[in-house]
């Protein structure tokens, strides 16, 4: 049940037991104060504010020192943070939020309605793509008191509330932003925000270490001294630091997976798969629908048949994650079980619907070449190319593997310069935020993360556009169910896996991944015990 | 020839080293005969530890046999050993010998060039050329020869020099012989002695240098070479030792076998030095 | 009592060499102030037989049997550490080479004073000094301060025996000592020696290839061959009297006789006016370095027929010249004119057809073949270059290498299958087969054994005469220029300084550099008997009175 | 008597004295400007000649690019103007110490560099001593001992390193060392958040240093023993150990006074050469140690493909290598009286 808005219209008002809370576990002794986490950041983020960079590291890190107005729980319902409550208008359009009091930014300075109507309509809104194009919908920004803030929107826009959680929509402080360079701001190499811990020092290619904010808005928080990020860039001396005790957290990708089987049986370790849900990443192989004979249904339908998703899984990712069934992944709102079907595994089918297709072996046995750029991320992403062109080469297509750095591959993606690729992407929480941007003609453009694919199908653009626009959740509901029909019959992309980044830390370290936030949350209620 | 021969076959190391040579360009030759199927292609579960009948030196982590990959392996590296090496040897020997012969401001404005390249840090070169232009078989190649001729050039260049005031070349000069007879019949003959085991001491220098190119994930992704396959085992040593211990020891039993083969044949051809042996 | 008595001394060789003893049954005796020379040719085992008396010898070298008893104690019986207490205090040993026998990283007096460090004794402050003083070096304080390399060769073998005489030995080993040696400067060495044995009453042993060095310094004489010493005895003896027809044929070789004089008559072929030559050394890219006058200005004339001798120590510049003639070396300014034609004006492509024309004799007989082809190519190359037909250069090789005395079947195999005298002769086969006008030969002897010497000069004499050569010889070797030579001129510092018929030069020489030199030659006063020459002072050697050589004495063995 | 040309000028250090040592490192410094200027103009070259220029890689990873997004990247990078002033700007911009700006952690690449400098210099100095002190010893002892057991046990093991890849010994050392027997950190520089002063913070860094500094020591160990122990073997064959021995020079003093000190002066001339391959070789070991140096910074910008990062390390290795060339050349011309006068 994913009806964030109605729910969302009593936040305010209702009382703790009624609201969605944070997953904290009951049953653990009382938090303890004090301690040192050491943990790693890999690889070294190039900055630590929120909107000036907003790659993986830099959320991770900053999002220690920055606040957004919301979080979420497992299940995408919103969750206070510096809005302590919030209401939406009848006509679903004007959106009120209610600070929290007492908030201090790091240098002192209280943080007041105007930072938050600052970072939404200026700093977000400038910097970050992903941030322009939702709040260029609000048509005004209010502050009726310090306290207040009022946002009314062009229209209705229903996942509207799962852009302000501090991975979107971290708020920083306007007296020290306005009117500069955001991007060149001195306070970049010293950060300043809201958030449980403040920064001290970052020894570039070493570490950085953050330490508890006295004057945070929760009184008695955060419970750590310290936070210590290690930077290293080796992966297994980052399992060794894991293994030895010197961190005692990893996320994301610090742990490559064929270490986590072997973590997962330690008895001082708990691995946590959870905290994703916002992010809910699907990967896929990215196909470039200009390409000959790949702008053929049937081929795609027969790479997607000549794919063992299973052995993906299982063999490359040790079983870490979910094998995707759609464009939409399971953990996303209106994900429909009952629709998202893919081809299922069968190398012979696949070569009956290339033999269809007119594409029949030659003397080499190969019915056609296509090139594959790999996704420069590291090792795994490395190994799945590979085993593309092995799964490939079993049906008679062959694959060239090319590599290239994360700087050309994203440059070459955008200039739609590859065949095949492959590629994840989040989903934000809603299919209109994170699944249309990749499907919809509208959004065919020479830009990264777009529909560089060159897909194209009306009905598609149809259905979507009756999702983005509608306010009623049934509407939007259908709409998606239709469309994921749509998309798993055609695979305008070969959906493979949603992925799981593995959270792993010593048992003795507490509340760690307790909102969808996952390892990007504040921290403010971790503790060592 | 002979006496070379008998000089050569005393030296029981480069003996040892030949043999092991020999058999890995056996090895690369059988490739495909004795593993009838791609490097790439899994034949068999992933991880699976070496012994098996199958699988003798185990299968990695998408299950492809980890002896299929030593045996293909050996072809890229040796190609690439060889390949890097014959054009390094071309620019070194071409610009060695017009230095060497040709003395004088040519032979200054070669030497500070050759100069340059063995001061800038080689490795660091090579990394720099290959990220630039993008793993391949070629750029590898070429980037390991941008980095590896200088030597060649300054042995070619000194033995240029030496033979230059040669006797029996001022008497070719004084028979009336061309430049190009003087160089090809007279000098060069004479100066490839030292050159021969340069090039072998290359070739393994070459498989090295390929291999922490790899390592570092700067390998062609559409051949398997050793280097390739530590890379890839490296990560994964607790769990599958044999993925990076096998390769990793080709690497190193070639490389030996060719330092072998490259100080019996400066022995065999400098026997002043062997006797002290 | 004798100060050195070697009994029955036998060195075995490693197995697989040429001979199985290097030493074979050797016995001498040495008195107390007594100079006994052991001469022999390379090979002949005087050097070991020195090296095995201070203990010298490489490992793989066994000392089979006999005794070496010194001061009445015998060596070979001696611990390392008591013979190590020997060598250096009552044993002193010089070497040939000066110029590698230093440690080039201690300072001259360091390593003087180093022997008397390992040996115990103190005052190296004033010893070394003095003894720097006492082998005639300038400026002893200063000169012990000196590296190694800032030293001349003379210098520097000063140095050695130096060193050699700081604990004031008994005995001197002086292995070759002089040979390294530029003509002056030998003389000056031998006679410091000779002073020095005087004047302390040591005894010395004096290992040379070089009968004029022996008849300089020698009252004793041992001949050794292939291992053994064939015969002994007073210097006087041994040089007027020799027995042993091995000491015979070796005292015929030594040349000893003055060219016959071919009056200057004829064109010019060769004339060399105001010819320099300046080479700059360490020339970097930012300047620096030094200037080397190697050349400065030469005039000379050779006529058709004759055989002119270009004489002077190392460095004199001979070389320099000789190369510059045929263009080895292109010359700074001047003209030479062969013929009618200047040659210094000619390039790369002018100089082809006098290729042919003037053709060149090299030193060195081991490094003047190309190692890698056989000598039929070897000689037929330069023909084919200029143009005949490569069957018919081909088929003179046979004709050109009895032309040279050695058998035509040599012509298939590789150099390195010959001696050094019948590598020099395929050299000279190999200027032959030009038909040459004009030979230059660059000291085309120096680096054979006497008895070789003999054989090689011999063939070019009569090759000058079969073929009418006109010859321009460079040599160091006065006596060697004197026998071959019709003319004579001597170079100093880049310079001619005198020229003129060989017997006017070497009797009454007009410049002083040519007074010192003649007055260098080893053994001047010794005229080998075998010619049977007047003794008079200042006549040397008496022109006119040729007889051939009939010795073969030192057989070349063939391959 | 004839005196050579060079006649003996013992006062002082020879003909030129300290001021020819001089002398010769303002021909080094010479040397070393020809060099940063060869290199920057290599690195232009590089930069021009990867595919695509730095303004579209930054855009394509920003995630959105506009057209004046671009033009205002490549104001900002100069990329609009004409080569021939790209050059001279860029040349202009490394003479002023100034090597371009890391597109991916918008700072300055010389401060990036200067960051790690000290980590490497470190490193690789610890290595090298460690390389140049074992290898001279193990070179001496092997050639000293030529031909029995030691000698073929040194030689077979020098021979070992120099065929195995650093990185594998990296990986060996640490399973041994690290993971198996738990004796020595295995990455990192120091104990993060440790708090350690003085000398514990020494011993820290010291203990994290072993590994790594082992690892890059070894193959140049090798190399350094099988060269001294040619070296060695080529001296001992000389005249002047004849000399030596004919004076009564005890075999200990011969081998340290005379064989070693020559036989020294080719390694100190290779350990110059081989300067550039160490400091290119710390980039494998700083990769795997987790060293914070500019090795890793290498590896990183390698990782990122931030090509100005790259190339900097690039110029500022190759101006350490000229650097160590120079304080070897001045070295060996301190040991070695002869370069004074060449």
């Amino acid at each position: 049940m994913h009806d964030l808005t109605r729910r969302t219209l009593f936040a305010g008002a209702a009382a703790a037991g009624l609201l969605p809370t944070i997953s904290r576990a009951q049953t653990t002794p009382a938090p303890k104060h004090g301690g040192t986490l050491n943990t790693i950041l890999t690889p070294e983020p190039p900055i630590l504010v929120l909107g000036v960079n907003n790659q993986g590291p830099t959320q991770l890190a900053a999002g220690k020192l920055f606040e957004g107005l919301l979080q979420y729980t497992f299940k995408l319902e919103p969750l206070p943070q510096l809005a302590k409550s919030w209401s939406l208008s009848d006509d679903k359009k004007t959106y009120t939020f209610k600070l929290q009091d007492n908030v201090k930014f790091h240098d002192g300075q209280p943080m007041t309605a105007d930072d938050v109507i600052f970072s939404i309509t200026k700093f977000h809104l400038e910097l970050s793509p992903r941030a322009r194009l939702i709040f260029s919908m609000i048509k005004e920004a209010t502050s009726p008191d310090p306290h207040t803030v009022v946002l009314t929107l062009a229209q209705p826009f229903d996942p509207f509330l799962l852009m302000f959680d501090v991975t979107a929509c971290a708020i920083v402080p306007r007296h020290i932003y306005a009117g500069t360079d955001y991007r060149t701001n001195p306070a970049n190499q010293h950060p300043i925000g809201t958030g449980p811990f403040q920064f001290v020092e970052w020894q570039r290619g070493n570490f950085i270490r953050l330490k508890k904010f006295d004057q945070y808005w929760t009184a008695g928080e955060p419970y750590l001294d310290e936070i210590i990020y290690n930077i290293i860039p080796d992966s297994q001396s980052r399992a060794l630091a894991l293994e030895t005790g010197k961190v005692q957290l990893t996320q994301a990708n610090d742990i490559e997976p064929f270490d986590i089987p072997r973590f997962k049986a330690k008895p001082n370790l708990e691995v946590e798969l959870h905290g994703w849900e916002y992010a809910s990443q699907l990967s896929w192989i990215e196909i470039n629908h200009r390409v000959k004979p790949l702008d053929d249904i049937r081929v795609r339908q027969a790479i997607s048949h000549a794919l063992d998703r299973n052995f993906i899984l299982n063999k490359l990712w040790f079983g870490i994650g979910k094998v995707a069934t759609g464009p939409i992944a399971s953990t996303t709102r209106f994900y429909d079980p009952k629709v998202a079907k893919l081809q299922a595994y069968d190398p012979n089918k696949a070569k009956a619907l290339l033999d269809a297709a007119g594409l029949k072996p030659n003397a080499k046995g190969v019915r056609f070449t296509i090139k594959q750029l790999a996704l420069p991320y590291g090792e795994v992403w490395t190994r799945l190319s590979e085993y593309f062109r092995t799964a490939l080469g079993h049906v008679g297509i062959e694959v060239v593997l090319e590599t290239t750095d994360a700087g050309a591959w994203a440059k070459r993606i955008g200039d739609w310069d590859y065949e095949t690729s492959t590629n994840f992407l989040s989903q934000f929480g809603d299919p209109t935020l994170g699944v249309e941007r990749s499907y919809v003609s509208t959004n065919i453009k020479k830009i990264t993360f777009t529909n560089t694919g060159g897909y194209t199908n009306p009905k598609v653009d149809d259905l979507f556009a009756t999702a983005r626009q509608s306010g009623d959740s049934a509407v939007r509901a259908k709409a998606f169910s239709d469309v994921q029909a749509i998309l798993c019959d055609e695979v305008p992309q070969l959906w493979l896996m949603e992925l799981a980044w593995p959270t792993i830390h010593e048992k003795k370290l507490h509340d760690v991944i307790t909102t969808a936030m996952g390892p990007n949350a504040g921290f403010s209620g971790v503790w060592i015990g | 020839m002979k006496l070379f021969l008998r000089a050569y076959a005393r030296n029981k190391g480069a003996i040892a080293g030949i043999i092991v040579v020999l058999l890995v360009c056996l090895i690369a030759a059988l490739a495909s005969w004795v593993f009838p199927y791609s490097p790439w292609d899994m034949q068999g579960a992933p991880f699976q530890p070496p012994g098996d009948p199958d699988l003798w030196l185990g299968s990695d982590s998408l299950g492809r046999d980890v002896a299929a990959g030593i045996a293909y392996g050996a072809r890229v590296s040796l190609l690439i050993g060889a390949v890097s090496t014959a054009a390094a040897l071309c620019l070194g020997v071409t610009l060695g010998a017009i230095a060497g012969y040709a003395s004088g401001a040519l032979d200054d404005a070669i030497m500070r060039f050759t100069e340059f390249f063995q001061t800038v840090p080689s490795f660091i070169l090579a990394i720099v050329l290959v990220a630039i232009f993008s793993p391949s078989l070629g750029s590898i190649v070429s980037a390991i020869a941008v980095v590896s001729w200088p030597p060649v050039t300054r042995v070619v260049r000194a033995e240029f020099l030496s033979l230059r005031s040669r006797e029996f070349v001022q008497a070719a000069e004084v028979l009336g012989h061309s430049h190009t007879t003087i160089i090809w019949r007279e000098i060069l003959p004479n100066a490839l002695a030292p050159v021969i085991v340069l090039a072998s001491l290359m070739v393994a220098n070459a498989i090295l240098l390929e291999s922490g190119l790899s390592f570092l994930g700067l390998g062609d992704p559409n051949l398997i070479s050793w280097g390739y396959m530590i890379g890839a085992g490296r990560s994964v040593i607790r769990l599958a030792w044999w993925m990076s211990v096998f390769p990793g020891l080709a690497i190193f039993l070639t490389v030996l076998a060719l330092n072998l083969v490259g100080e019996g044949l400066g022995d065999a051809l400098n026997p002043r030095l062997a006797r002290r042996r | 009592m004798s100060l050195l008595s070697v009994q029955d001394l036998t060195i075995a060789l490693p197995p697989g060499a040429d001979r199985p003893h290097a030493v074979a049954g050797v016995s001498f005796t040495l008195d107390p102030g007594e100079v006994l020379c052991i001469v022999g040719e390379s090979g002949s085992g005087k050097s070991l037989s020195a090296a095995a008396i201070m203990g010298l010898l490489p490992p793989v070298l066994r000392r089979e049997r006999g005794t070496i008893e010194f001061e009445g104690r015998d060596l070979l019986a001696l611990s390392q550490t008591e013979m190590r207490a020997f060598r250096g205090a009552r044993l002193g040993m010089i070497f040939q080479e000066p110029m590698t026998a230093l440690n080039p990283l201690m300072r001259v007096g360091d390593q003087i004073a180093e022997v008397l460090a390992v040996h115990n004794a103190g005052g190296a402050r004033d010893r070394v000094p003095e003894l720097l003083a006492a082998v005639n070096l300038p400026d002893p304080t200063r000169l012990a301060r000196a590296w190694p390399h800032l030293l001349s060769g003379g210098q520097r073998q000063r140095v050695m025996i130096a060193m050699a005489l700081a604990l004031e030995p008994t005995l001197l080993i002086a292995d070759e000592p002089t040979t390294a040696l530029d003509v002056t400067t030998q003389m000056q060495i031998l006679r410091l020696i000779k002073d020095i044995q005087q004047r302390r009453g040591m005894g010395v042993l004096f290992i040379t290839h070089d009968f004029g060095v022996v008849a300089e310094i020698a009252d004793r004489v041992a001949v050794m061959q292939e291992g053994r010493i064939v015969e002994a005895g007073g210097t006087t003896q041994v040089l007027d009297a020799p027995e042993h027809p091995y000491t015979r044929a070796l005292i015929a070789a030594v040349p000893h006789r003055m060219a016959a004089h071919i009056p200057a008559e004829g064109r010019p072929v060769l004339e060399v006016v105001g010819v320099r030559k300046t080479f700059r050394r360490g020339a970097g890219l930012f300047g620096g370095g030094t200037t080397v006058h190697a050349v400065a200005d030469a005039d000379f004339v050779l006529r058709k027929g004759e055989t002119l001798g270009l004489v002077g120590e190392s460095g004199s510049g001979k070389s320099t010249l000789a190369r510059c003639v045929v263009r080895l070396v292109q010359p700074d300014e001047g003209a030479i004119r062969f013929h009618d034609t200047n040659l210094a004006r000619l390039d790369r492509r002018g100089w082809k057809p006098f290729r042919k024309r003037i053709q060149m004799v090299f030193q060195d007989p081991f490094a003047s073949l190309n190692p890698r082809r056989r000598v039929s190519e070897i000689i037929a190359d330069g023909p084919i270059a200029a143009g005949t037909p490569r069957i018919e250069a081909l088929h003179r090789v046979g004709e050109l290498l009895s032309l040279v005395q050695l058998d035509p079947s040599a012509a298939d195999r590789f150099p390195h299958e010959f001696s050094g005298g019948q590598r020099q002769r395929i050299g000279i086969a190999r200027a032959l087969a030009m038909d040459p006008e004009l030979l230059i030969a660059d000291e085309p002897v120096s680096a054979l054994d006497v008895s070789v010497q003999a054989q090689v000069l011999d063939l070019l004499e009569e090759l000058r005469q079969r073929l009418g050569l006109t010859m321009l010889f460079i040599t160091h070797d006065l006596r060697v220029a004197a026998q071959i030579c019709s003319r004579i001129a001597v170079m100093q510092h880049g310079r001619i300084v005198e020229q003129g018929e060989t017997a006017q030069v070497f009797n009454t020489p007009r410049h002083p550099y040519t007074q010192s030199l003649l007055d260098s030659i080893p053994g001047r006063s010794w005229a080998s008997p075998v010619t049977s020459l007047s003794r008079a002072a200042g006549e040397g050697w008496g022109g006119g009175n040729v007889t051939t050589n009939t010795a073969q004495p030192h057989q070349v063995t063939n391959p | 008597m004839t005196l050579s040309p060079t006649s003996p000028s013992p006062r002082g250090r020879g003909v030129g004295g300290w001021g020819h040592l001089a002398s010769l490192a303002a021909q080094r410094l010479l040397k070393i400007v020809a060099v940063i200027l060869a290199i920057a103009v290599t690195n232009f070259l590089l930069i021009h000649a990867a595919p695509g220029d730095p303004a579209s890689v930054i855009a394509g990873e920003s995630g959105a690019a506009d057209p004046q997004f671009m033009a205002q990247l490549r104001a900002q990078f100069g990329l609009d103007q004409p080569l021939s002033t790209q050059l001279a700007i860029y040349l202009n911009h490394v003479l002023h110490g100034d090597l371009g700006t890391s597109f991916r952690q918008g700072r300055p690449v010389a401060a990036l560099i200067f960051e790690r400098l000290p980590a490497t210099l470190l490193l690789t100095g610890c290595a090298f001593a460690f390389a140049i002190v074992a290898g001279i010893a193990l070179g001496a002892m092997a050639a000293n001992r030529v031909g029995r057991i030691t000698d073929s046990v040194i030689t077979v093991l020098a021979l070992g390193f120099y065929a195995t890849p650093l990185f594998w010994v990296g990986l060996m050392l640490v399973l041994l060392l690290s993971v198996w027997l738990n004796w020595l950190p295995s990455f990192g520089m120091e104990t993060v958040g440790a708090g350690y002063t003085g000398l514990t913070a020494i011993a820290d860094v010291a203990q994290h240093l072993i590994l790594p500094a082992l690892t890059l020591g070894l193959f140049y160990m090798a190399v350094y023993a099988r060269l001294t122990r040619a070296s060695m073997l080529e001296v001992s064959a000389q005249d002047f150990v004849r000399t030596a021995r004919a004076k009564g020079v005890p075999e200990g003093r011969i081998l340290r006074r005379h064989i070693l000190r020559n036989a020294l002066l080719p390694v100190i001339t290779f350990a110059g050469i081989q300067a550039g391959q160490l400091i290119g070789g710390s980039i494998l070991v700083e990769t795997v140690f987790a060293w914070p140096g500019i090795g890793r910074l290498a590896f990183d910008a390698l990782l990122a493909r931030d090509y100005q990062v790259l190339l900097g390390v690039f110029l500022v290795t190759s101006i350490l290598v000229v650097l160590f060339n120079l304080l070897t050349d001045l070295l060996y011309a301190v040991i070695d009286p002869r370069v004074q006068t060449a």
